[in-house]
């Protein structure tokens, strides 16, 4: 009654071992980032208060309103956290919301807990900080209009990586998995931006001194922006492109040599684990790699720019 | 073992029940906790009554109950109209509860927001609207604080918007949760004095014997989900007995 | 009032309720990459796994069919998998027409959606068990030894600690806004679409308030308790003979499935 | 206009102030909010003090300064030790303040955790913790909840565990936030009870002035940020001007 697990939690037994390590490589070394960011910049005060943000996020996930016919709309949060919170913490928060609820309610698995997270908790932050700075010194309403964007985008691009993510494990065809993801998260992310939208809107009326507050240094955000923009692009490009060519992005695949000639599709290599890190996983972990190399490397280059700005 | 009393053991005036009649009430939480063991109670025109009982014994329950906010086996009728899943909307907006922590009851940024959320989910027309919010701030003497923020009011002040949000849908029976729980002695009184005037029939449940006897006239004691005196505050609060019995104590 | 729906503990006298939580952290997780290890269709080895499960429910004395009732929560999420059924090439089993096209189910689909099925089904079973048999605050200790940066299991301690408070505040905001959702005699009630959302987010920018409001009345109380900002626990678990024995056991098991599953 | 009345205008006992001084406190919130201005105090070993005054006072503010979370300007003294920067850690082992709202001052998951927190901050031996744990716990009779998650608590023994919280510090000066807000006549009166056995001086701030007048021989007003009476609490309450000008009442 309380508690409805959302469609983005994957469970464990529903992505392919690889697909799940890689993921957790790449959520592992951006939290590793984040915890030393966070350990550096922050307070004690810290402590205790993203406990209590990682339990409101938590809270606020019940909120819902009801949209039409039974149906209703509720939040995520992974944006809002990261705007209000900044992205590192943002992030650490989102994990530990997706840790509990893995842990306490069997939504979303263990071993697949790093995609989760890299899913609803990093690209989230990533996207909404990002396009958050983007606005920085604007009026308000383009704050929240950029807001209510990244709100929706950020939904979209959890979608977009779990649907990518089960077609890497042959869980489910790239054709059908994409299309329907993406269409239902899309209603989703609306009711996930207005509610971010109108929830920041809340906090810039009583208490706009607690925004702003927590924001970085002006070169971090830029790279933040850099980070949240080249994601966005990714899902505004590849989202089309997947689900109304899903043939097409198999195409791309066979033509750099993913793929060989004449196979049908890739989750037809069914993972065969007696060389679980090499042979015909290769596929699918060289594309989930890709994907994981993507985030790594912003992340890199963001602590890069984070350093430079600090020294 | 506790004392216990028949129900109405003390003489009370009697109309039948024209605002409020709840008959033979059971409900126990989900996690099967009972709380309410059969409740029977009746409300008239005009009554002011007063709630008490130690922690748990189910007067925010029953008072949950009085709006459908939960609903248990046995009967509930607010105005001669039988308390049913589709009547809900009509119903809330005939009973006005507000809730302990005035925190809980504004949820918008600004007052004005606040006391307009019944009257537009009401789906009355804006003027309408405009016009009942106008009243019920001026009815607790809030005029001025129409367009403040509500969360940078004081507790006693939030205390009084929390029940302008609620007769700005013109309720017949106002249920009010330990209204002064919190306050200071001074916001204690201006709360007291408020709900003196305020012409409307209303169930208080409180921990604050003081306030029973300065206000109301008669007094509704329960424990264990069960109405275990009903009559008239004075009497209750002489019945040494009783007090004692229920975890309660003399003003 | 009361959150029970987030106590998932089971109190109960128990073989499994007085292993140390590290054992049970890590015995979980090996049976879960146990699960995913084995190749489709490896039916002896799931099986096996299985009887592993049972005999573990059964050792926790909740009963054997505790983890199965509650297994339900991981049905939904099948359907995205349901379409390997038609999309993996091979012998047809049984065919449909459908808007005029035809879909076939094959018999590699098949058994790809049955290993997908169970090897969910096996793996969130026992997590379900881990969770019924460790009190909470042991499995964020359990964390802690098991090298989880102590940032998070703190900020994991602090949500489970809060979930209950602010939960216990989210409900009563939305009771709140129950009770005055309400309607004129002969009026639609409700409101725009827009309106509801921004009331919805209005209640989530109230709680951001108070949650941030509290998060500073915290810190004050653990200042004013000496903290300095290091925490310092004691290490409440210690391990013992019996726990080593149950690990290396877990331990013989996954290898003796791997190998039921590959051979 | 206030009435303002001379501090110390009643006839107290004097010892010098051995285990509190604070001396002329001014303070102001970052907003620019005056909350203390020019707090005088003093308490000696045994004191029990209530602390009264209406909403927005300086009570709470005020407590916050005893062990240095605040810091305004003005000396504040405990047991003859200036409060600095550099003793603050000796400082906040020999005040032990609990917060109005139980759920703020237990944030650990168990009861045992949140009783250690403090002598474990303090950086004593491990078997020295769990000695004074149970110590504390004893102390407030509460030892069976040693294991018990603390979100399973009633108000009553939340509010007895953040007692214990506080003692197993072993302080000298206990300072209580409002200890009896929200809880009913049988838990108040637990409550109470045990205040009276606990050897310790304490200065408890409340709106109740029925808890001042039976626990408290000493009772001390604030408001809008200065102490305007300080004597025995059976002639404060007596005085009716007094109690009105500063929004309080009699019991
Ligand atoms: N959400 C809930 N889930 C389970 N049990 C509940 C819940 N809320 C209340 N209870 C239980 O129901 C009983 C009645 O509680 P209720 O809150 O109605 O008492 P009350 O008379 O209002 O007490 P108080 O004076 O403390 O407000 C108690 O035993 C309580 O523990
Ligand atoms: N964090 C804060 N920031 C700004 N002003 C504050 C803050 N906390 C309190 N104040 C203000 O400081 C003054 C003193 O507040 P304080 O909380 O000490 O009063 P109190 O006597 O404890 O009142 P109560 O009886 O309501 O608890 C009030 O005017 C209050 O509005
Ligand atoms: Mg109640
Ligand atoms: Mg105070």
């Amino acid at each position: 009654m309380l508690y409805s697990p959302a469609p983005l939690h994957i469970p464990d037994g529903f992505l392919s071992l690889m697909v799940s390590i890689v993921c957790w490589v790449a959520a592992a070394l951006t939290l590793a980032a984040a915890i030393s960011r966070t350990n550096r910049s922050l307070g004690e005060r810290q402590i205790p208060l993203m406990g209590v943000m990682a339990a409101f996020i938590f809270a606020a996930q019940m909120i819902n309103f009801p949209v039409a016919g039974g149906t209703s709309g509720h939040l995520l949060g992974g944006a809002l956290a990261a705007i209000v919170l900044g992205p590192w913490a943002g992030m650490l928060v989102m994990t530990a919301v997706i840790a509990v609820q893995a842990l306490l309610f069997q939504d979303g698995g263990l071993l697949v807990m790093g995609a989760n997270i890299l899913n609803m908790g990093l690209v989230t932050a990533a996207i909404g900080y990002g396009l958050y700075r983007l606005a920085d010194g604007r009026s308000k309403t383009v704050k929240l209009g950029i807001t209510g964007v990244a709100a929706w985008l950020s939904v979209m691009a959890g979608a977009l990586l779990t649907s990518l993510q089960l077609w890497l494990s042959g869980t489910s065809p790239l054709q059908v998995v994409v299309p329907a993801m993406l269409g239902v998260h899309a209603l989703i992310g609306v009711g996930e931006a207005l509610i971010t939208v109108s929830a920041l809107g809340f906090i810039l009326q009583t208490r706009p001194d607690l925004l702003g507050a927590e924001s970085e240094s002006s070169k971090a955000g830029k790279g933040w922006i850099l980070a949240g923009g080249v994601i966005s692009l990714f899902v505004v490009f590849l989202s089309p492109f997947a689900s109304s060519h899903p043939d097409g992005l198999e195409r791309v695949a066979e033509d750099l040599g993913f793929l060989q000639a004449g196979q049908a599709a890739p989750y037809n290599i069914v993972p065969d684990y007696t060389l679980p890190f090499l042979g015909q996983t290769a596929l699918s972990t060289i594309l989930a790699g890709a994907l994981g190399a993507i985030t790594v490397g912003l992340v890199v280059l963001l602590i890069s720019r984070g350093i430079k700005a600090k020294t | 073992m506790p004392v216990t009393h028949i129900a109405n053991q003390f003489a009370m005036p009697d109309c039948g029940g024209d605002i409020l009649i709840v008959n033979d009430l059971h409900f126990s939480y989900p996690d099967g906790q009972p709380a309410l063991n059969g409740v029977s109670l009746k409300l008239c025109e005009g009554d002011k009554v007063a709630l008490m009982g130690p922690n748990g014994a189910g007067k925010s329950t029953l008072m949950l109950h009085l709006n459908g906010i939960l609903s248990g086996r046995g009967e509930v009728e607010i105005a001669g109209k039988r308390l049913t899943r589709d009547n809900l909307p009509l119903i809330r907006s005939m009973v006005g509860l507000v809730f302990q922590n005035p925190d809980d009851q504004l949820f918008s940024p600004t007052v004005f927001e606040d006391v307009a959320f019944g009257p537009l989910h009401m789906g009355l027309p804006e003027a309408e609207v405009r016009a009942r919010v106008d009243a019920a701030l001026e009815a607790v003497r809030m005029s001025s604080y129409r367009d403040r923020l509500s969360h940078h009011l004081s507790v006693g002040e939030k205390k009084r918007i929390a029940i302008a949000t609620v007769l700005s849908m013109r309720p017949i029976l106002l249920a009010l949760d330990e209204p002064s729980a919190g306050l200071d002695p001074r916001a204690r009184r201006t709360l007291i004095n408020l709900l003196r005037d305020l012409p409307i029939a209303m169930l208080v449940s409180t921990h604050d014997m003081k306030l029973a006897q300065e206000l109301f006239p008669r007094a509704v004691v329960m424990d264990e989900g069960r109405v275990v005196a009903d009559g008239l505050t004075a009497d209750i609060l002489d019945d040494e007995a009783l007090l004692t019995a229920h975890g309660l104590e003399k003003p | 009032m009361h959150s029970n729906a987030f106590n998932r503990y089971r109190e109960k006298e128990s073989f499994l309720h007085r292993l140390d939580p590290r054992v049970k952290v890590a015995a979980t997780v090996a049976f879960i990459v146990s699960n995913a290890l084995l190749p489709d269709g490896a039916w002896f080895a799931f099986a096996f796994a299985w009887a592993f499960l049972l005999a573990c429910n059964l050792l926790s004395r909740l009963g054997a069919s505790y983890t199965f009732k509650r297994s339900i929560i991981a049905l939904p999420f099948a359907l995205i998998a349901i379409t390997v059924l038609f999309s993996v090439p091979g012998n047809p089993l049984a065919v449909f027409h459908f808007l005029n096209s035809t879909f076939a189910i094959t018999d590699a689909g098949l058994l790809r959606f049955a290993s997908i099925l169970v090897r969910s089904w096996l793996s969130v079973q026992m997590a379900i068990l881990l969770v019924a048999v460790t009190r909470f605050p042991d499995l964020v200790h359990a964390l802690e030894h098991l090298r989880v940066p102590a940032i998070l299991t703190t900020i994991i301690a602090f949500l489970y600690r809060y979930l209950f408070v602010l939960t216990d505040e989210v409900l009563r905001l939305l009771r709140a806004r129950e009770s005055r959702s309400a309607a004129a005699p002969g009026s639609r009630s409700g409101g725009g679409v827009a309106w509801r959302a921004k009331v919805a987010g209005n209640l989530a920018g109230q709680l951001f308030l108070r949650s941030y409001e509290r998060s500073d009345r915290i810190h004050n109380a653990m200042l004013a308790r000496g903290y300095a900002g290091r925490l310092y626990t004691l290490n409440p678990h210690e391990m013992r003979s019996k726990d080593y024995y149950a690990a290396a056991f877990a331990l013989a098991f996954v290898f003796l499935t791997q190998l039921i599953g590959r051979f």
